[in-house]
């Protein structure tokens, strides 16, 4: 769960991580209050979850809360990487003598948290890692034992000479573990970490990733969530059990599995179709799910047609074949034409079932994807 | 022979809720040497034929495990991996999906301290075909053979495996090593035991979007391994920054995306299916068409 | 420093340690209408830094508000172990069915914390572990890694063979870690944990002695100090860089390193006087720490001797002797007959600034140790 | 010969303040060879002749030493062991003192695994007379001989010293260990050491009240070591439950009496002085009264 960047400084702020004290909005007429509360000039921020905000225009400097109320004005609205912005940062202006980037997320190669640091921040920072690779600082962080201060300062001093803007910097590196570690992170990232023109060091930009599977350690995080409407309906899908992505073609697909999913994809786009998403109905096949999995693609009015593709692994063929039919007679609305695959444990019965009940079931996946692609191409009439 | 499991293999299941009962009963019946159970509050009962215990360290005193098989649920389940380690069991398969990624990572340091192997988590488990099955695969779609199967997936796992059998291509072991970020075993560590292992004469990688696991693999197979591999990578068709299902699965860089790992292990000379027909003919090549 | 039951309760409280919801009162008015709010019984408890209360005479079972006052009239004032009663937790009385033990300290061998748990509880545990060690099971403690779950419900289990009641003990040992590691405490224990009759497992005792050292790292801890009078007496000398403990003989010892301190009480005990306290005034020989060891030293009626063995090492003789000579300048009050022995690093310099002063040094330890034991046997004229 | 540190043992002081800075410099004048000091904002200057870096890293990158020495103060001591044994000080002297307990405990666990040795904390330090001398001690009263003394006390040690060498039993190195509960090297550690040492003769262990680690000693000692050992406690005349000045000095329980541990001492056959002058008279006889 990506996190916006106010709510990002608001838990940075809670682990002593120093942050302008900025105001969040949603309309140009509170903006301009919290220009007037904060003392201008303000910087008017775009909060979506996406990079490049600047170049999209997405952040302005206002002189006056008038100008505030106007940039306010011009960037609620506005589609940044195709997320709408619907609420501002309203940020205290700073001097910016220099810009650094600090950040920490899991190394899956060393299985280990690692920060990374670079005096090249307020830009991309893949962008250095692959142009000027020696100009990021690299630190291992042993997850049992933390990160000690002296790890700390011997990253901070790489990019402060002076000792109190070393020190500095070195105490917040130990407050960003200290957050990564506390609310489960998988992403805490400084960009930049700028020192001011008064030789203060602070987090002008935040950014949380948080851990999905640690959710259930911190229940009120949960609260946080401020979802698209894409992600509104991926959420919907994730309570009842499903894994579902939106994507932009014609060809509904619904698998176990995440891997045999994107395989089933795979397959569609390699034989010249457009797979209208992902979607993961897992292991068990109850009705309930496949109803709510069949709801899910037909809301999307892109698809022509669906293609079930089910392996029968520790799930019985047979189970999925009864759950599917009874979802089927479930459902009221007009569903895109079919193609089922069943292939596995009990395969011919399930087989037969689906047969009894009109659906003549596939046992190649290839087969399947080729049948769907066909009749997606026809427009769709059952 | 075949990798880390045989038929001798002392097995323990650890968590017999719903799930873990109903696969321990499955494993018993493929085979597997099944010796305890651990289920606190459920010591000095006897389910599916097999003692169990409240504690792993009471499962280990009485029955000796060599391999524990993990069902406890996800805020649980870190600490159970690290209770079977502690009682010395040699070999760990987390089943359990969504353990936190930090826990993962504290956990894996105590585990190779202690030298435990911990397939998972997150994961389908592994079997020998005919010998014995650890975790939830379906064992019906497995024939024994020669060929070694890797795999991050799970029902992806079956398809292939399925496609293998019915073209007459047994495997001598097969791994779901686990969709997660931070998982204990990967692809270099089953292809080393690939490599020593007389039973097996080819190994099958199959690899997703994310991390860059499927490149480390290949650099290890060009340096350190003489056997044939086929590899096979789904997310083709992901779109960048999404989380397919697999936390593990989610493209973070250039490296992670499904070409630029195709590419990357062409480049080392691992021939790379599009498809998991493809995969069976790969096989069947290398394999000089037997099966 | 030790904490009192009731402070100790109240700190397991915060960890989620279930503790009986009882009340402090210093006098015996408060421990009735403490019993009235409570709900009779109640047990009225001594609260003093000893064990063996019961056995004193010190905890009374009161089955109305008014046997509580009775109760509390008659063990304020009290002296258990010497230390007078001036404050009672009143707590509700329950029906037990078992009692336990639990506990952590330090094992300075193995250099972890250990946990240590019995089925014989509400007894001294050191007597257990004299007459019957089996009884006895230990939990050696990662301290990086903290107590895990499975290894808290490993002991539980053997203490508990009941799920239900295994698991709350297994709660409690992990709440108990945490308060450990939380406020670094040297030893914390239960004794007892009580099993009571509807099955649920409370802490009836609540002991921990916290880490001197670790005190700066919890500041808010210092204000539960609760010094006895002989306390109070060290805790001042403490704040003066002096490390103090008074004992019962007549020869006051001023002595610079405490190993060197316990070497010089030894030696006057070998020769058959009677040392009056522990003095050690550390490395530095600034005078003021002098005449606070001097005033401390007078200010124990029973001193009639003054023995100041100081060896010279870092902190060389003339600064010693120099030292010297401005506190006995400054002390207005009479004082003992002075014994002082100087050895070590200028040594020379140091008996000649003394002997300036008019006091002859003397050289060996043993000699100013007989010499002290021998002014003291006079009475004390000077 | 000598134990642990020669005239050739490059050392590093961290934390230059007050202190270090003076104790840097009475090492430095009795001949030890430092090398480089560490103070974080300090980086870049020379003080005492050897350059100041800001992290122990850096000193090491640049001088290479194989011991540091610690000053710092007691809040960030644990952290500035751990940073000197990650920059590969294979010794650590840790002279600070009111390092917790409990941070003690976890760092222990990381020095071992790094390998490398701590002295202390809360320790005087040790000396290789005419050599090195490693912390506090007052290099004056050392001659250099066949005497190996380790204590858990501070000006103890000098007084014990001071006297051998009045005696004319010079030593080849004496060791204060600290008098914390947790403590790095302990006496078994040295008298190992000691054992292999051909300069060392015959070793007076100093001793308090408070733990037991005077019982390990001698159990040790018995086992181990084959060279004469002299023993002294201190604290006969202390009253129970009582802290005299070292944390470590608590009785706690009936063996870590004075007198228990006397008893025990003697039992494993090893002489134990009363008072200081005995201790000399004791390693006069087993050296055969040269002097």
């Amino acid at each position: 769960m990506k996190l916006e960047e106010f709510q990002a400084k608001k838990l940075f702020g809670e682990y002593g991580i120093p942050v302008p004290d900025g105001i969040m909005v949603t309309t140009a007429e509170e903006a301009r209050s919290a220009a007037e509360k904060i003392e201008c000039p303000v910087v008017v921020k775009a909060q979506v979850q996406a990079g490049g905000r600047g170049k999209a225009g997405g952040v302005k400097l206002a002189g006056t809360p008038a100008e505030a109320y106007m940039a306010a004005e011009s960037i609620l609205g506005m589609d940044i990487k195709s997320f709408r912005v619907e609420r501002l940062l309203v940020d205290p202006a700073v001097s910016i003598a220099g810009e650094y980037y600090v950040g920490i997320t899991i190394d899956r190669r060393k299985k280990l948290p690692v920060m990374m640091a670079s005096a090249s921040g307020g830009v991309d920072i893949e962008k250095v890692a692959a142009e000027t690779p020696d100009q990021i600082f690299f630190q291992d962080i042993n997850p049992e034992r933390g990160l000690r201060s002296f790890e700390a300062r011997q990253i901070a001093f790489l990019l402060f000479p002076d000792k109190k803007k070393a020190l500095a910097a070195a105490s917040i590196m130990m407050k960003l573990w200290d957050c990564f570690h506390g609310v489960d992170a998988s992403l805490v990232e400084i960009n930049p970490l700028a020192e001011l023109e008064d030789g203060s060091i602070i987090a002008l930009d935040a950014k949380i990733v948080l851990d999905d599977n640690a959710m259930f350690k911190h229940p009120f995080m949960e609260e946080m969530r401020l979802p698209t409407p894409s992600e509104k309906k991926e959420l919907d899908a994730k309570s009842h059990g499903l894994s579902y992505v939106q994507l932009e073609g014609d060809i509904g697909c619904m698998v176990n599995g995440a891997g045999l999913a994107m395989a089933t994809m795979d397959i569609i786009k390699h034989l010249g179709g457009t797979p209208a998403n992902f979607l993961d109905i897992g292991g068990s096949s109850s009705p309930e799910k496949v109803i709510h999995a069949m709801e899910l693609l037909v809301s999307d009015s892109n698809v022509k047609a669906v293609f079930i593709n089910v392996f029968g692994g520790i799930t019985r063929c047979d189970d999925v074949a009864t759950g599917l039919v009874a979802a089927l007679q479930e459902i009221r609305t007009d569903i895109p034409p079919l193609v089922i695959r069943l292939t596995g444990t009990n395969e011919e019965e399930g087989i037969r079932i689906l047969s009894d009940f009109g659906i003549t079931a596939l046992k190649d996946m290839t087969e399947g994807a080729r049948e769907a692609i066909r009749l997606a191409g026809e427009g769709g009439c059952s | 022979m075949s990798i880390l499991i045989d038929e001798n293999t002392r097995v323990m299941v650890q968590g017999l809720g719903r799930d873990g009962s109903f696969h321990a009963k499955q494993m018993k019946e493929y085979g597997t040497n099944i010796v305890a159970g651990v289920h606190p509050g459920k010591g000095g009962s006897i389910i599916h034929g097999f003692p169990v215990f409240n504690t792993a360290k009471d499962a280990a005193r009485e029955t000796d495990p060599e391999c524990s098989v993990i069902f406890v649920p996800a805020p649980f389940a870190a600490d159970a991996i690290l209770a079977a380690a502690n009682a010395g069991a040699a070999l760990v398969v987390a089943v359990t999906e969504g353990i936190p990624v930090l826990e993962m990572s504290k956990i894996v340091i105590e585990l190779n301290e202690l030298g435990t192997r911990l397939a998972g988590p997150n994961c389908p488990g592994l079997i020998s075909p005919a010998k014995s099955k650890i975790g939830i695969m379906p064992g019906g779609i497995f024939r024994k053979g020669p060929v070694g199967v890797v795999s991050r997936s799970g029902t992806l796992t079956y398809e292939v495996v399925n496609q293998l059998t019915l073209a007459g291509y047994g495997q001598s072991t097969a791994i779901g090593m686990g969709g997660d970020p931070v998982v204990g075993m990967k692809y270099d560590d089953y292809l080393e035991l690939f490599e020593d292992d007389k039973e097996t004469e080819l190994v099958v990688i199959v690899g997703e979007i994310g991390g860059t696991d499927e490149q480390d693999a290949a650099t290890f197979v060009k340096e350190r391994i003489s056997k044939p591999v086929v590899g096979y990578i789904v997310g083709r068709s992901a779109p960048p920054g999404k989380r397919m299902g697999h936390a593990g699965a989610i493209i973070s860089g250039a490296d992670s995306t499904a070409e630029a790992k195709v590419v990357f292990l062409r480049d080392k000379g691992i021939p790379v299916a599009d498809t998991v027909e493809q995969i069976v003919d790969l096989v069947g090549e290398r394999l000089g068409g037997r099966n």
